[in-house]
């Protein structure tokens, strides 16, 4: 840390000053204060829909503050869109990707400020060099001139980070840059804000990951419910302080592996190949088990969940629930057999989002929920109520859009409306995403629960400590193949981590 | 030899007298053992006619006959004919007077002596006073405007204290019509004539008026004898209209175009009669086919 | 002002920015003409919409699903020149379902291109709009079509008749917009069709039989079309090939004024209706003032970017949009 | 938690880029993964995968052989001036549609500001103000028309972007409200033009090339550059691409899509000069419907409804697929009635071959 002494009476970065902001029905922010000095990195905590995200678009000239002072390098300004607050020095990495697909990482990178030359041309040869300028130093291994379309999405958002280092900024902030960021870029992303640090930039990083938090920040300012809780310095403090601060009470972060009485087998697939997404695929999953899935960013299991919800043809192998092989066509059949998939992407997959939060819950069983032709609205609220209070998911009501939900709280949106369907073998998909520590703690035990409900669950993840945490078995894949099986005894993060990355030899014939 | 001759005619199939032109056009055509024809229909676009008129001058036609969506627009196309030596008649409805120098001959109805007749008939119904309104074609078509400006003024002269409370259009179209009588008929307390600018929507005109219990002694006048109009005239609810055959009107084309081609001495303007047809002198006449 | 006490009542209200401009209509008309606001004059009106807005109902529930339905004009024209066709060929008590069956694969094929096959349904419905124009033709040889006995037949009923005093079309379209909101508001097969325009993907993702649904909105839409054709027959007594060309527009047109999105996910029957009458009663309000006919454009002009204006801006809360 | 060393070393093993290794390298980028099997080894050749990219110039070709086939008269060369000229028309205002439907918008009022250009060109020409001009009278006449149409395309664009309300509904009404204006301009009736310099500037020929068609070919070629090589094309991809994303960036989105309004009002307008001097008049029912043939020319060159994806040799194509199966049904006489059909059952076909070929990548996803 940086010598207190030594430190002058410096002018901040940035300071916000009594920030208000309401939504219809909604006050996100509520008088919040928060200041960034030049080269410190400030975290911003707080549980889902506690207002960082908003926070930060007032900041970066989205949205319009009600009340409250913006202050850059000790001027007061007044920014009514992003084009200002660019050229204020404020660049904000979305926590929601904000790039256009069809268009080549250059161009995305380069957005709204396209190199010219003569009669409003592009200069395409200088746009190109600095791009791979830019990824170069991001050590991102596609050309700038890839389409983003066809990028991973954790080389999507090293687009979206590459935007940090296009501009002379004074203040970058990072809005949960890691949620789909493998570790290896991780180590990438930390080496980039040390030298944007190293120059004197302020920067602003919300995470929901608290070894993130506590190996980067400075300083940590936690809100909740849109009002400002404090500011500490992450030297003098410590997870359980913050935690508390952010939700009001400790977590029990131990693992939870009350060991299990599996019962019979109710999933097995044989040999499954769905090229070229994944090959001879093997594994069974027993009522009352947890088996996660963890591998690398497109190492397939995704693939695989929407194989077993019907969304893809597969050349040969076989799935069998209760030991009767079947043949899954369509989401529809799925469900009827009793299939639940969470899916990883809530905005596209997971939710309609103009309608209601109840109706989003229901959608799945709404043509179950009827009295005579009508759906029966007493019974879709009790079904909402019901996993609102269980997954503590923050609403006004269930008449409100789902689309305004914080991230996190969509997410519980999507969990509820599947775990409703009550259903035999639950498959969630990365369902911790972008999720505060609060509330991943209570899906972890949930699932657990669900597990002990003799539930067969399956969850894929790529965060090792969640997997750590609530898998009875974990399966390990590396290029669409099945590498390893441990038991939950057996694992060990050395073993995991070569398992996942092609090192040892996979252990199929 | 045979003679090719292509024409470009306005939207077939729009209504009935269109398409029964066009079969009789091409019965008169097959007839004819000497005549092969090019058979092309612009639907209501004056673009697409004029592409048609090119494509048939670039296919060197003998001869176009081209019934205009719109006589004006066709003047350079026809120009452009004549420049290259094809003979043009105009069908039906005339072209513009700058194109007058341009054509071979023009043949088919009066539409302003139509208006005229209209206007007359409407005179004499109604003893030259009285309140009316009127019901035109679409708005912006050739047939529309001239039916129109013959009724217009051929009333103001011969009766001018027959008021006309409004025009609205009906778009050949007798919903349209019976749409608009209603409005008319919500809106003035008396109406004594109703002149349409062809039978189709005045027979609208009139189930909007039988409808509302005030087709008694109320005057319908129209243009192009329809079956309904005729129909409805036997039934004494309908006063008059004026009688116009498609199959003379695609016949005296045919003739026209081959006299012309035949080097004969063609007049210019060769319309065919189209005579009032009332209640009165309806049996001199053969119900119409369409 | 205004848009502070829209704001200030929340989403209920909000969404009801047309019915507020509508009301300003009827009373700027009631003052500028003395017929307007008659009992003959409203009646007339009604009945007169009644053919555009049964139509209106069906492409409503299209367009929450997700698409358009441009083929509903050429369709009225075949429907119509179908039944009244038939009428005198085979009676009308076979006319009517042999036109509505015919006219339900006319939907089905539309349903099948868009729903099944996943073709954009602008296009398709283009297409169709063409392809039916032409099939009218063909079928009719280009001649009118009239039915002969037009006192005797009780199939007058649908379009000159009355029930409990009042004319058979208003009473028509009442029920049915009672009846395809209460679908729409109220059984699964509504929610499904607003989930299937909402979001497409997530609504497979949630065992939704996506196709099946757009290709029911599509029956729905031609059945619609079928009724509007009875009742214009009836009125009518006879048919042109042509006589539904350019209602799709309009009909479009009233389906937006009654705000339902043409992103798909959102709208409501009933709004629909609104929209309807709306545009109805401009046409009308103007005749009555003597103004010629294309003004009446130039007021829809202004009335559709007006009312959808006041509509999206009370949603969000302020007058302009945020786009700089 | 992984310490941050273990994953250095792993790093060398990791997959990076658009393909990964179970894709099929090279394939990932040309197709998407829905083409069957027996197709892929046909795009090795590079013709054969422009036309799979492109199909409906894979189209245009089949139209030809069939035409010159079937009709001696098709391939004359008077014929294809003809096809030329008579594609200018909507194919003009295709290319200012293109720029705003890959914006995300749409504008159906261009048939009625068409009608209107070619109103004011022809009736500005005969003003009195003018009459001493001799042939020059053309020239204000001309400019009039063409500001008449840039400025309601500014006006369509300013409601979009101040709105926010959707194009589609803004220049609906725009449709209705123009062709009012046409009507309440010409008083319902036709204008033509007194002097015939006018109309015979349409018959002008540059070498082989008729001027209309010349200034088509010259037009098409400017969009292109625009749209391919320039800042304000890139941003037209990024608006409709992903518009927030735009808005975030700092592309001052409304002032953008307002520029694209008013080049295709321009393009409008300079379709209604064209189409008035070949008729030397102009009528208020000009253009009508010619804003769906439009939408169905760009939407068939590739061009995405929602935006963000299209380009003007697609357009160009889709245009000329129109023009050709007009024309060649004119030489072959086809019945009126059938035409409708014919051309209604192609869109829907070309739609349908287009979607085979040309599938999105929803990796195989059965949605
Ligand atoms: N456009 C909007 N309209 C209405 N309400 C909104 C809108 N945007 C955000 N909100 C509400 O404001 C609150 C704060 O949301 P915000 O996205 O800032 O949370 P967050 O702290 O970023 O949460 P997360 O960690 O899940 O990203 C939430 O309750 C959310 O529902
Ligand atoms: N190289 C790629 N390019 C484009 N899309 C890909 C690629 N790899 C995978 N995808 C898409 O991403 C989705 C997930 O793929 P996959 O199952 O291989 O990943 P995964 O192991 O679940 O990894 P993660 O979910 O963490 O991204 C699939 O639907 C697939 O269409
Ligand atoms: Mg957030
Ligand atoms: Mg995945």
């Amino acid at each position: 840390m940086t010598d207190a002494l030594q430190r002058e009476p410096a002018v901040p970065a940035l300071r916000l000053a009594g920030i208000v902001k309401t939504f219809p029905g909604v006050r996100a922010l509520d008088g919040v204060d928060f200041e960034v000095m030049p080269g410190e990195v400030h975290a911003l905590l707080g549980e889902n829909g506690a207002g960082k995200s908003t926070l930060m678009k007032v900041l970066a000239g989205m949205y319009q503050p009600d009340e409250g002072r913006i202050v850059i390098g000790g001027r007061e300004v007044r920014m009514t869109t992003p084009l200002e607050a660019k050229q204020e020095g404020v660049v904000l990495i979305h926590q929601e990707l904000s790039l256009v697909p069809e268009m080549s990482a250059a161009e995305n990178i380069y957005l709204g400020e396209l190199p010219r030359q003569s009669f409003g041309r592009v200069d395409w040869r200088r746009l190109y060099a600095r791009s791979d300028a830019i990824l170069e130093r991001l050590r991102c291994k596609f050309r700038s001139d890839a389409t983003v379309a066809q990028l991973s999405i954790a080389n999507q958002q090293m687009v979206e980070i590459a935007r940090a280092l296009t501009v002379d900024a004074r203040v970058v902030v990072f809005d949960e840059p890691t949620a789909s960021l493998t570790d290896a870029e991780k180590v990438v992303l930390f080496d980039i804000i040390h030298d944007l640090k190293a120059q004197g930039v302020g920067i602003v990083y919300i995470s929901h990951r608290m070894d993130e938090i506590f190996t980067l920040s400075d300083r940590i300012t936690v809100l909740r419910d849109g009002q400002y809780r404090g500011t500490l310095e992450t030297a003098l403090t410590n997870e359980d302080e913050v935690t508390r601060l952010m939700i009001g009470r400790s977590l029990d972060l131990s693992r939870e592996s009350t060991p299990v009485k599996a019962g019979e087998t109710v999933l097995a697939v044989r040999n499954l190949t769905c090229e070229p997404y994944f090959e001879d695929v093997s594994f069974s999953v027993r009522a009352g088990e947890v088996v996660g899935f963890y591998g690398l960013v497109g190492a397939g299991r995704t693939a695989i969940a929407e194989a077993l919800f019907g969304l893809r043809n597969c050349a040969s192998g076989a799935i069998l629930i209760d030991g009767k092989e079947v043949a899954i066509g369509s989401p529809e059949q799925a469900i009827a057999l009793g299939i639940s998939l969470v899916p990883e992407n809530r905005k596209e997959q997971g939710l309609v989002l103009q309608m209601s939060c109840r109706d989003n819950m229901t959608l799945p069983q709404v043509q179950d929920l009827t009295a005579g032709p009508f759906v029966s609205s007493g019974a879709e609220i009790a079904i909402f109520d019901q996993y609102r209070d269980r997954l503590a998911i923050k609403t006004p009501s269930w008449r409100q859009p789902v689309g305004v939900l914080s991230g996190g709280n969509q997410q519980k949106i999507v969990i509820g409306k599947w775990l409703s369907m009550q259903p035999r073998v639950l498959i969630v998909d990365e369902p911790t995403r972008g999720i505060d520590v609060g509330s991943k703690s209570e899906i972890h035990t949930l699932l657990r629960e669900l597990a002990a409900q003799g539930y067969a669950v399956i969850v894929i993840s790529s965060e090792m400590p969640e997997i750590l945490r609530v898998s009875d078995r974990i399966v390990a894949m590396y290029h669409g193949r099945i590498t390893r099986e441990f038991t939950a005894a057996e694992v060990t993060e050395d073993s995991l981590v070569q398992a996942i990355s092609g090192i040892a030899a996979p252990a199929e014939a | 030899d045979t003679v090719r001759i292509g024409i470009t005619q306005n939207n077939v199939g729009i209504d009935s007298y269109q398409t029964t032109y066009e079969q009789a056009f091409i019965a008169a055509a097959d007839a004819n053992p000497d005549v092969e024809v090019i058979v092309l229909d612009a639907g209501g676009d004056v673009a697409r006619q004029i592409s048609q008129m090119q494509d048939l001058i670039q296919q060197q036609v003998d001869a176009i006959i081209v019934w205009p969506t719109d006589g004006q627009a066709l003047v350079p196309a026809v120009r452009n004919a004549h420049r290259e030596g094809i003979p043009v008649v105009v069908t039906n409805s005339n072209i513009a007077e700058a194109g007058m120098e341009f054509i071979a001959a023009f043949s088919g109805p009066n539409n302003i002596q139509q208006g005229i007749y209209s206007a007359e008939m409407m005179c004499d119904a109604l003893d030259g006073e009285g309140e009316i309104v009127q019901i035109t074609g679409m708005p912006g078509y050739t047939t529309a405007i001239e039916r129109q400006q013959g009724f217009d003024d051929r009333l103001a002269e011969m009766c001018p204290d027959v008021v006309q409370l409004d025009i609205q259009p009906g778009d050949w179209n007798r919903e349209r019509a019976q749409r608009t009588m209603e409005t008319f008929l919500t809106r003035f307390d008396d109406i004594d004539g109703v002149y349409s600018g062809d039978d189709n929507m005045g027979v609208g005109a009139l189930n909007a008026a039988l409808a509302a219990d005030r087709a008694e002694g109320m005057v319908f006048i129209g243009a192009t004898n329809f079956a309904v109009g005729y129909d409805a005239m036997a039934q004494g609810e309908y006063w008059g209209s004026v009688y116009q055959s498609p199959v003379d009107d695609a016949e005296a084309a045919l003739q026209t175009a081959l006299d012309v081609l035949a080097g004969e001495d063609v007049p210019k303007l060769n319309y065919f009669d189209t005579p009032k047809i009332t209640q009165e002198n309806m049996d001199e006449f053969d119900r119409p086919v369409f | 002002m205004l848009l502070d006490r829209l704001k200030a009542g929340g989403p209920a209200v909000a969404r009801q920015g047309i019915l507020i401009a509508f009301i300003i209509f009827m009373i700027a008309f009631t003052f500028m003409s003395d017929r307007f606001m008659t009992a003959d004059n409203l009646m007339s009106v009604f009945r007169q919409s009644a053919i555009i807005g049964v139509m209106a109902l069906g492409v409503t529930i299209v367009v929450i699903g997700g698409n358009l339905d441009l083929s509903v004009g050429s369709m009225l024209s075949f429907a119509t020149v179908l039944v009244v066709d038939l009428h005198d060929k085979i009676g009308p008590e076979l006319a009517i379902p042999a036109m509505l069956l015919a006219t339900l694969c006319l939907g089905a094929v539309n349903g099948f291109l868009v729903g099944i096959l996943r073709l954009n349904s602008l296009i398709v419905t283009l297409g169709m709009l063409s392809v039916i124009q032409g099939l009218v033709l063909i079928y009719s040889g280009g001649q009118n079509v009239d039915i002969a006995d037009q006192q005797g037949t009780w199939f007058a009923v649908f379009g000159r008749g009355a029930v409990f005093g009042i004319a058979t079309p208003i009473v028509i379209f009442g029920v049915m917009a009672l009846f395809f909101h209460m679908i729409m508001t109220t059984t699964p097969f509504g929610r499904r069709v607003y989930a299937v325009g909402g979001n497409p993907t997530a609504s497979t993702f949630s065992g939704i039989p996506r196709s099946r649904v757009v290709f029911a909105t599509y029956l729905i839409s031609a059945l619609c079309v079928g009724v509007a054709a009875i009742m214009l027959g009836s009125r009518v007594m006879g048919s042109q090939n042509n006589v539904g060309q350019g209602y799709e527009l309009q009909v479009l047109a009233a389906v937006i004024l009654g705000g339902t999105s043409l992103l798909g996910g959102a709208g409501s029957v009933l709004r629909t209706v609104l929209g309807v009458l709306m545009l109805a009663f401009i046409q009308n309000g103007l005749i009555l003032m003597g103004q010629p006919y294309y003004t009446q454009w130039l007021v829809t002009w202004a009335v559709i970017i007006i009312a959808v204006w006041l509509d999206v801006a009370a949603k969000r809360g302020r007058l302009l949009s945020p786009i700089a | 938690m992984t310490p941050p060393d273990t994953v250095k070393q792993n790093r060398p093993m990791q997959d990076d880029g658009p393909a990964a290794p179970p894709l099929p390298q090279g394939l990932a980028e040309t197709l998407p993964v829905g083409v069957s099997k027996r197709v892929r080894p046909l795009l090795d050749n590079p013709v054969l995968r422009w036309f799979v990219h492109n199909p409906i110039w894979g189209f245009v070709l089949i139209v030809l052989v069939f035409f010159s086939l079937a009709s001696d008269h098709f391939f004359d060369y008077r014929n294809v001036q003809n096809i030329l000229v008579q594609t200018s028309t909507i194919g003009l205002i295709a290319l200012g549609m293109t720029l705003v439907m890959i914006n995300g918008n749409i504008d159906l009022s261009v048939g009625a500001t068409l009608a209107l250009a070619a109103a004011f060109a022809v009736d500005v020409q005969s003003w009195a103000v003018f009459a001493s001009w001799g042939n020059w009278q053309i020239l204000p006449a001309v400019c009039l028309a063409l500001l008449a149409g840039i400025t309601l395309g500014a006006l369509n664009g300013f409601i979009v972007w101040k709105t926010g309300v959707d194009a589609f509904i803004v220049t609906l009404g725009a449709m209705l409200g123009i062709r009012g204006l046409v009507f309440v301009y010409t008083g319902e009736q036709s204008f033509y033009a007194m002097n015939f310099a006018y109309s015979d500037f349409s018959a002008l020929s540059i070498g082989p090339l008729p001027v209309l068609a010349l200034i088509f070919v010259l037009c098409t070629l400017a969009v292109h550059l625009l749209l391919a090589r320039t800042v304000h094309g890139r941003n037209t991809y990024a608006v409709g691409g992903n518009r927030e994303a735009a808005v975030n960036a700092g592309i001052r989105v409304g002032p953008h899509m307002m520029l694209n309004f008013m080049i295709i009002g321009f393009f409008a307008a300079l379709s209604g000069v064209m189409l008035s001097t070949q008729m030397g008049a102009a009528t208020p029912n000009l253009g009508r419907d010619y804003e769906l043939w439009v939408i169905t020319a760009v939407v068939l060159g590739g061009t995405k409804l929602t935006g963000g994806k299209g380009d003007i040799i697609g357009t160009l194509g889709g245009v000329l697929a129109i023009g050709i199966l007009r024309n060649g049904m004119n030489l072959m006489q086809v019945p009126a009635f059938y035409v409708y059909v014919i051309l209604g059952s192609i869109l829907i076909a070309v739609l349908f071959l287009d979607k085979r070929f040309n599938r999105t990548a929803d990796g195989g996803l059965r949605l």
